[in-house]
């Protein structure tokens, strides 16, 4: 192994705070891809763990075997140095384990008490206890300091107090050792400051952490240790002192990632992309975008920055002809545009990259073929008369996957099939390989790790700088800061503030994103 | 066999993995049955050979055979084209009785045209009113969110009650002596006729798989009905129109569902008889999913169906077998057809990717 | 143990062995089974006394599709048979037809009314508003309320239609006060002779409000009304078509009589002229009766008796007044 | 803040439905005493005729119900009762013992929910296709082995419960009824207090609505889901015995007539909850009791129309024009542990 990142000094100093779980030798494979390759890992008394890796590299697996979701083929656990079996979540809850999941593992029609008694039932006879449920609840909102109304109903609560249920249900079961799977993916800078307070308040209380995360600055501000992943073994255990931003982000591809995006100044032309006044209701006829106005001009990038959960998604549906407005405007190059009909929008050269690709950006059962034409299939040369050409549609995908660098056994291949990284760069292929003026970009990096980020960044400048018109909406700070011309802030479905990329700062982004305007 | 070429060899391969399933399915079921009839005290050989003499021994039977078959065709497609639209079309079963009810109507009630004209008018009195009575249920989910298993369901009862009110009250068969409501016999001119011992009507319905199969699978309309099946959100993503869709996949799925009801009045009964029409629509469940929703297949699932009720009444009379045991060799079929994985364990056959068979799942969901 | 659908019991003596020599007698059923405690297990049981008489080889075959009434038909034409009897009014066209095309064959349509003869067509009838009137007349005879019941099947089929219009013409004809409460049942056919618990609670409601004789004329959701009605104390029932005594022993409580059409009888001579070679063609009018009162005899008096018989002149002599359903 | 407004907004919103409901609720009992008034005798048979067609409904609804809200879509209840109502006849033929025969048909039940769980739960077979073949074997089953002559050995009979059945009205309908229906009726209170009241009931729905959540804490999602569907089997299996045991007392083929695809629709109506479909039931009780009562009347309607009304409530309820019910989110969609 490369002994920069062996132990130091400074990490076998640590060996005398006692191992509380250890994994050794973990094997997980699923159908085609060997998950877990032989990792092993500990876990301190009372320590910061974070695990890093690229997608896919079996970080979330790693923790589910943990946690007994998932049944390891091979290897075994310890605890406080025991084997201890782990065959479903119910022994780890037992074992003192807790975790918060990568997606949430909420009830959405549930309220936030009925979350937190799930599995862990206080009952009164044959009745479940609510009262005394609420009380311990109340004492754990106020020992850590997280507000919640415990009958709120989940589906209604924004995605922020979501995550702190999360958290509070972990240390409702009163864990010893409590994993986080990316818990920051949907925070604004300062709700991750609290959860980091938090965690520091647990590991004083001999509480240890597994912290699983993409942003390395997290990591580097955080963690005691740091464990690398990369397709699914364990390639090297650091901490923060030794190494920083970039050595990290090397070890976790395997090569030298750039993560500043370079770009020459942009050439802004005519409006692309005209928003008046729009207004939104939801599903629950919630005011969710409060009369927002905003353009976009050729060869510029508008980045939309904002919390997960204030009114993008709705935003970006109503400008893409997914959702009714209630009212207000949009233009694209001058023209109004119809309510709901996404086919005009792409006949007027409108490109989107959607927030869900399995939901919205692909039909995963269809060959990529068919989802490369899936939005011109009706066009020619790919049909005549309504009836389908199978060799333009096929040559058109060999194409595009030789253009876009579509890693897949053949053009036939299901989309479902295909690694998420790869399902991205279909959609982006799709998006930008036709005659397109405005291109509308949702989150299209989430979830993917650094060297896929790379290339759809570097593919979007490209695109800028041809003169399109691009609205990126992101919740990832980074992101916005570094392909974005201007910047907008969303908070609670209203835009905040218009800033120029050039002057603005990570702290003043930040707290616009919280909902503080400053002066 | 040993002189076939590589590539001659993949396509047999191919044609194999894609029938194997239902096939062995078949083989399972037969042998249930076989069980059953042991058990009962009946010789499960004899049985099915006059089952199969019953279905293939003489022109005539075979000609009984096709003519049970046409229906089934038009049924399974029904439920084949909504299964590709994401839709479980229960109500096949009341589509057909009313587009039989119609074209028993046009059948009698217009009079003195030539044969050309009446047989294609009558025939699109069925496909109609099969497209108008599925339209509902396909309008009620794509803008109300109804699922169409439920609403299809009571349709189905609705349309019962519809053609038992024609067929007793306005349209009853008044000829001196009839006392059974039933709609009078249709004008000559409206009777399909027969090629020899193949029915116009079956050689209407395979032409008629053939060009469902080009349709699904070689035109847009095919590629969005097929999208808005697999996942309709990315359908509205890409542009396509997914609640005309909806319905249009419904309305087509009642239309081929009417037309085998109308096939039926004019080339099997002569004329509208409540009761005539009994499970024809919930057989196509059985034929599509036999079929795996594949057109051609249809055909030679309904031809397999269309054999066992030719064939049971002779099993009846010669091997004394009541012939309810064709419902339970059907339920056993459906059974290991699509709960694949009995077959394949079974059998000890390894999981291939693309024989998953879509269907929808619960309801109440948007 | 399932039933052995197809008997093929010649009598002790007879040869089977030597087809050529024995006369065969079969059966092709309505859409249903033979054993349907109606109109297929009477003709049936017609069948199997006149075997048990004649001695001579019999079998039946069940329905299952309507469509196949030309088929099944055809099975006993190939083989041979001498007699063939088709049960209900549905299978009239493929008997005709059948019989224009075998001269040599006697067929017996049973409940199938014969427009024009047709040579070597029997059609079996009945005049089920007869033994309806015999029904309603002792009903109104029995009633301490006042107040009688009839729970029917489906009004799509003529029959029933005849057996209420007697029963309402029989009980107005003796009392023109009584109050008549009937119901046909809201399925289509498919469900109106099969749904027992319709029946039943469909009675029960009846009885509830009064009514203390129920006429059940709706095949099994007739029985259902037979069996609740058995339920309750002091009532009576009067059952359909054959003497439901035999049929639906859970009623023997309350079951007075039954109002029969001579189905079993009706079959067995018919089968009988043909044995001998003097098969009738045309209608052939089966015999409408109250079936025996079994249990019940002692409390039908002289007086009853005599109020059913003149009911039955004043039917004969068109003196009853029927309602149109 | 947010989700202060949204309680206030809920909590207005439940104070109209309640008012409503008071409203039709006092409406319907005055229509009751109003009738009662002027006929007694017909009011007490209308309304125990409607209880009568109503407790299969509600049997068949709760199966529904219990299937349902652990995630299961079971549209076999058809086909349950039917077998349930064969194997508890035949028992009560056999026998005559009408406990054992309750059990039988209850047992039967249970059985062919073990066997639905267990297309649905281990191979994962399309659950609609699961009650498909189960209503299509019940029909080709108990038809191939039913045979006539047979010959019941009585019947379930009243148990008025002493002075409580000689309250006029209620009394009679109430509380001079045979077995079934009291278990029926206690049932539907059980299953509301067990659904939203008890540890089983909150996992049950949780396991209906978010299997993968239910599962990281610890809950056994097939374990539950399996229990719901046999439990729910024998709510079927009672259903089908109250027709063989309790209803007439004899067994026909396809005696139950669709009572379970109502039942399917009772459920709906009812929005997945006990107390409201067993309402539900009721009112298709009613609309059937009416309808016997019209013609008794004299009144003549073509009955065919009449057969149609409570197919077409049902499509205008699943329509949402009478307010809208979700069903569990994740039903129908088998769950896969990885
Ligand atoms: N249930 C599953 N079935 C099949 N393959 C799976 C399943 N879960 C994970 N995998 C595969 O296992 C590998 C590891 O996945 P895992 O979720 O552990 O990655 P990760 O490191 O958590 O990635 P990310 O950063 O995207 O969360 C991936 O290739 C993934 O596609
Ligand atoms: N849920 C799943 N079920 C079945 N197979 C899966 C699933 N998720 C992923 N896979 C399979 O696992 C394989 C590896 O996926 P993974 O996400 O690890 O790719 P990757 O190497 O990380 O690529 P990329 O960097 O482009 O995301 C894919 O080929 C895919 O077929
Ligand atoms: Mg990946
Ligand atoms: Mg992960």
């Amino acid at each position: 192994m490369d002994n920069t990142y062996s132990k130091t000094a400074d990490a076998l100093m640590d060996t005398d705070k006692s191992v509380i779980l250890e994994a050794k030798h973990i094997y997980k494979t699923f159908p085609g891809t060997v998950a877990n390759d032989d990792v092993s890992l500990e876990l301190r008394k009372g320590e910061v763990l974070a695990l890093l890796g690229e997608n896919g590299a079996g970080k979330s697996t790693l923790m589910n075997v943990i946690y007994g979701l998932y049944t390891q083929d091979k290897g075994e656990i310890f605890l406080n140095g025991e084997p201890y079996a782990i065959d479903n979540p119910h022994d780890a809850i037992n074992a003192g384990i807790g975790m918060v999941h990568q997606h949430f593992m909420l009830v959405p029609v549930f309220s936030v008490l009925e979350n937190m008694m799930l599995g862990a039932e206080t009952t009164k006879g044959p009745f479940l206890n609510k009262k005394a449920a609420e009380a311990k609840l109340r004492d754990l909102s106020e020992s850590f300091g997280l507000e919640i109304d415990p009958h709120a109903i989940i589906e209604e609560l924004p995605v922020g107090l979501q995550q702190r249920v999360e958290i509070l249900k972990a240390l409702y079961r009163d864990v010893e050792i409590l994993i986080l799977d990316e818990p920051t993916a949907v925070l604004t800078p300062q709700e991750t400051e609290e959860l980091f307070k938090i965690m520091r308040r647990l590991t004083e209380r001999g509480v240890s952490i597994v912290f699983i995360t993409h942003k390395l600055k997290e990591v580097l501000a955080v963690a005691d240790r740091i464990i690398i992943m990369r397709r699914g073994k364990v390639v090297g255990t650091t901490t923060p002192a030794e190494t920083d931003e970039h050595g990290l982000a090397s070890m976790m591809v395997g090569r030298e990632v750039i993560l500043e995006v370079e770009k020459a100044p942009a050439q802004v032309g005519k409006v692309v992309l005209e928003i008046e006044h729009l207004n939104i209701h939801d599903n629950n006829q919630m005011h969710s975008v409060r009369d927002i106005s905003l353009s976009v001009r050729a060869g510029e990038v508008l980045g939309i920055a904002g919390v997960q959960g204030n009114g993008q998604s709705e935003f970006v549906e109503a400008i893409t002809g997914l959702r009714r407005y209630n009212s207000g405007e949009i233009r694209i190059d001058g023209k109004r545009m119809p309510q709901e009909k996404p086919r005009t929008l792409v006949e007027h050269g409108m490109a989107h990259i959607p927030e869900d690709r399995q939901k919205h950006g692909l039909v995963l059962q269809y060959p990529l073929t068919s989802n490369f034409v899936l939005c011109t299939y009706y066009r020619e040369p790919f049909s005549r008369h309504g009836i389908l050409n199978e060799n333009e549609i096929l040559r058109n995908a060999e194409e595009l996957m030789e253009r876009f660098d579509v890693r897949a056994p053949s053009p036939v291949t299901v989309a479902g099939d295909l690694s998420g990284g790869n399902q991205q760069k279909v959609i982006v292929g799709r998006e930008l390989s036709r005659e397109v003026s405005l291109v509308i970009a949702n989150q299209p990096t989430r979830g993917l790790d650094v060297g896929s980020i790379e290339y759809i960044h570097k593919t979007l400048i490209e695109m800028r700088d041809a003169g399109v018109g691009v609205l990126l909406v992101s919740s990832e700070l980074d992101e916005i800061m570094s392909i974005s011309d201007r910047i907008a802030v969303i908070y609670r479905g209203e835009i905040l503030a218009v800033l120029d990329a050039a002057e603005a700062s990570r702290e003043e982004i930040g707290l616009l994103m919280a909902g503080h305007i400053s002066e | 066999m040993e002189e076939q070429t590589p590539s001659q060899n993949n396509w047999l391969k191919k044609v194999w993995f894609s029938v194997r399933i239902p096939f062995l399915a078949i083989i399972l079921a037969l042998l249930v049955g076989a069980i059953i009839l042991l058990v009962s005290g009946a010789n499960p050989l004899e049985a099915y050979w006059q089952l199969f003499k019953g279905a293939f021994g003489s022109w005539r039977n075979i000609q009984r055979v096709l003519e049970k078959s046409t229906p089934l065709i038009f049924a399974g497609l029904a439920v084949a084209l909504g299964f590709k639209a994401g839709l479980f079309n229960i109500g096949a079963q009341g589509q057909l009785l009313l587009g039989a009810l119609m074209a028993g109507y046009v059948g009698f009630a217009v009079k003195g045209l030539p044969a050309y004209i009446h047989i294609p008018l009558a025939l699109l009195a069925g496909l109609l009113t099969g497209a108008v009575f599925a339209a509902i249920p396909g309008l009620l989910r794509a803008y109300s969110g109804a699922h169409e298993v439920i609403s299809t369901i009571m349709l189905n009862y609705v349309a019962i009650n519809l053609s038992d009110y024609f067929s007793e009250g306005p349209w009853k068969d008044t000829t001196p002596g009839n006392i059974v409501s039933r709609l009078p016999a249709i004008q000559p001119s409206a009777e399909i006729p027969n090629i020899g011992p193949v029915p116009v009507g079956f050689i209407v319905a395979v032409l008629t798989s053939l060009l469902i199969w080009f349709v699904i699978n070689r035109t847009t309309f095919g590629f969005e009905i097929n999208s808005v099946g697999l996942n309709p959100h990315a359908s509205k993503y890409a542009g396509m129109r997914t609640k005309l869709l909806i319905v249009a996949a419904m309305v087509v799925s009642g239309a081929l569902a009417g037309v085998g009801g109308a096939v039926e009045t004019m080339g099997v009964v002569g004329r509208f008889q409540p009761g005539f029409n009994t499970g024809l629509g919930f057989d196509g469940i059985t034929v599509a999913l036999l079929a795996r929703n594949n057109p051609i297949a249809v055909i030679l699932s309904s031809l397999f169906l269309g054999a066992m009720k030719g064939g049971a009444n002779t099993m009846q009379f010669y091997a004394n077998v009541p012939n309810q045991i064709i419902d339970i060799i059907q339920g056993t079929m459906l059974l290991f057809v699509t709960a694949e994985m009995v077959v394949r364990w079974v059998f000890k056959l390894r999981k291939q990717r693309d024989t998953e068979i879509t269907v929808t799942s619960g309801w109440g969901q948007r | 143990t399932p039933k052995t659908p197809v008997v093929d019991e010649a009598p002790e003596g007879a040869d089977v062995d030597q087809p050529t020599e024995t006369f065969k007698v079969g059966l092709v059923t309505d859409v249903g089974v033979v054993d349907d405690k109606n109109f297929n297990q009477a003709t049936w049981e017609g069948v199997l006394a006149a075997q048990k008489e004649l001695g001579f080889e019999a079998k039946y075959i069940e329905t299952k599709d309507a469509k196949d009434y030309d088929a099944n038909i055809q099975l006993f034409v190939d083989e041979g048979f001498d007699v063939i009897v088709t049960v209900g009014f549905a299978l009239g066209e493929a008997t005709i037809n059948a019989a224009k095309a075998n001269p040599e064959i006697a067929f017996i349509g049973v409940d199938q009314f014969q427009g024009e003869v047709v040579p070597g067509v029997a059609g079996l009838i009945f005049d089920e508003a007869l033994s309806g009137v015999l029904a309603g007349v002792l009903a109104a005879n029995l009633t301490e309320t006042k107040t009688i019941a009839a729970v029917l099947g489906t009004d799509l089929v003529p029959p029933v239609v005849n057996y209420n219009r007697g029963y309402v013409g029989g009980a107005k004809w003796f009392d023109p006060e009584i109050s008549i409460i009937s119901t046909y049942h809201p399925g289509g056919m498919d469900v109106a002779f099969t749904d027992p618990e319709w029946g039943a609670s469909t009675a029960k409601q009846a009885i509830e409000q009064g009514a203390d004789i129920v006429f059940a004329a709706a095949g099994n959701t007739g029985n259902g009304a037979l069996i609740e009605t058995a339920q309750h104390d002091g009532l009576f029932c009067i059952g359909v078509d054959t003497d439901q005594w035999l049929t639906v022993p859970e009623a023997h409580k309350c079951l007075v009589s039954s109002a029969t059409k001579d189905i079993t009888l009706s079959v067995v001579e018919l089968i009988k002229l043909a044995y001998e070679g003097n098969f009738p063609s045309g209608n052939y009018v089966g015999g409408s009766s109250l079936a025996p009162f079994h249990d019940f005899e002692s409390i039908i008096t002289e007086e009853i008796q005599a109020k059913l018989k003149e009911a039955l002149e004043a039917y004969n002599a068109g003196k009853i007044e029927l309602p149109e359903k | 803040m947010i989700s202060k407004t949204v309680d206030k907004k809920r909590e207005l919103s439940i104070n109209w439905k309640l008012l409503r409901q008071v409203i039709l609720g006092l409406v319907i009992v005055a229509a009751i005493l109003f009738f009662n008034a002027r006929s007694p005798e017909k009011t007490s048979a209308v309304l125990s005729s409607t209880l009568r067609y109503a407790v299969p409904l509600i049997l068949g609804a709760l199966c529904g119900i219990f299937c349902e809200r652990a995630g299961i879509v079971n549209i076999g209840i058809e086909g349950q009762m039917l077998f349930s109502a064969f194997l508890s006849y035949m028992t009560n033929v056999w026998t005559g013992n009408l406990l054992l025969s309750l059990l039988v048909g209850m047992l039967t039940g249970a059985v062919l929910g073990l066997f639905l769980a267990f297309l649905s739960i281990k191979l994962k077979l399309n659950q609609t296709i699961g009650g498909t073949v189960i209503n299509i074997l019940a029909t080709g089953i108990t038809g191939y082995f039913y045979q006539t002559g047979l010959t019941t050995q009585g019947k379930l009979w009243n148990i008025p419960l002493g002075p409580l059945a000689k309250i006029p009205l209620i009394g009679p309908v109430l509380f001079n009824n045979p077995p079934i229906t009291y278990i029926a009726i206690l049932l539907v209170i059980f299953s509301q207090v067990l659904l939203f009241h008890t540890r089983w009931g909150l996992r049950t729905r949780a396991v209906g609505e978010h299997p993968r959540a239910a599962d990281t804490l610890g809950v056994d999602v097939f374990k539950i889901r399996y229990w719901n569907v046999i439990i729910g089997g024998v709510m079927a299996g009672l259903a089908g015995s109250f027709l063989t045991l309790e209803g007439v007392g004899m067994f026909e083929r396809g005696m139950t007539n669709g009572r379970g695809f109502i039942a399917l629709a009772v459920m709906i109506f009812g929005k997945w909850n006990p107390i409201s479909s067993a309402l539900a039931a009721l009112f298709f009780g009613f609309a059937n009791a009416m309808q016997i009562q019209l013609q008794f009347m004299g009144i003549q309607i073509p009955h065919q129309f009449v057969g149609m009304i409570p197919y077409l409530l049902t499509i205008i309820v699943v329509s949402g024009f009478v307010g809208r019910s979700r069903a569990p989110a994740a039903e129908g969609i088998p769950y896969e542990k990885e």
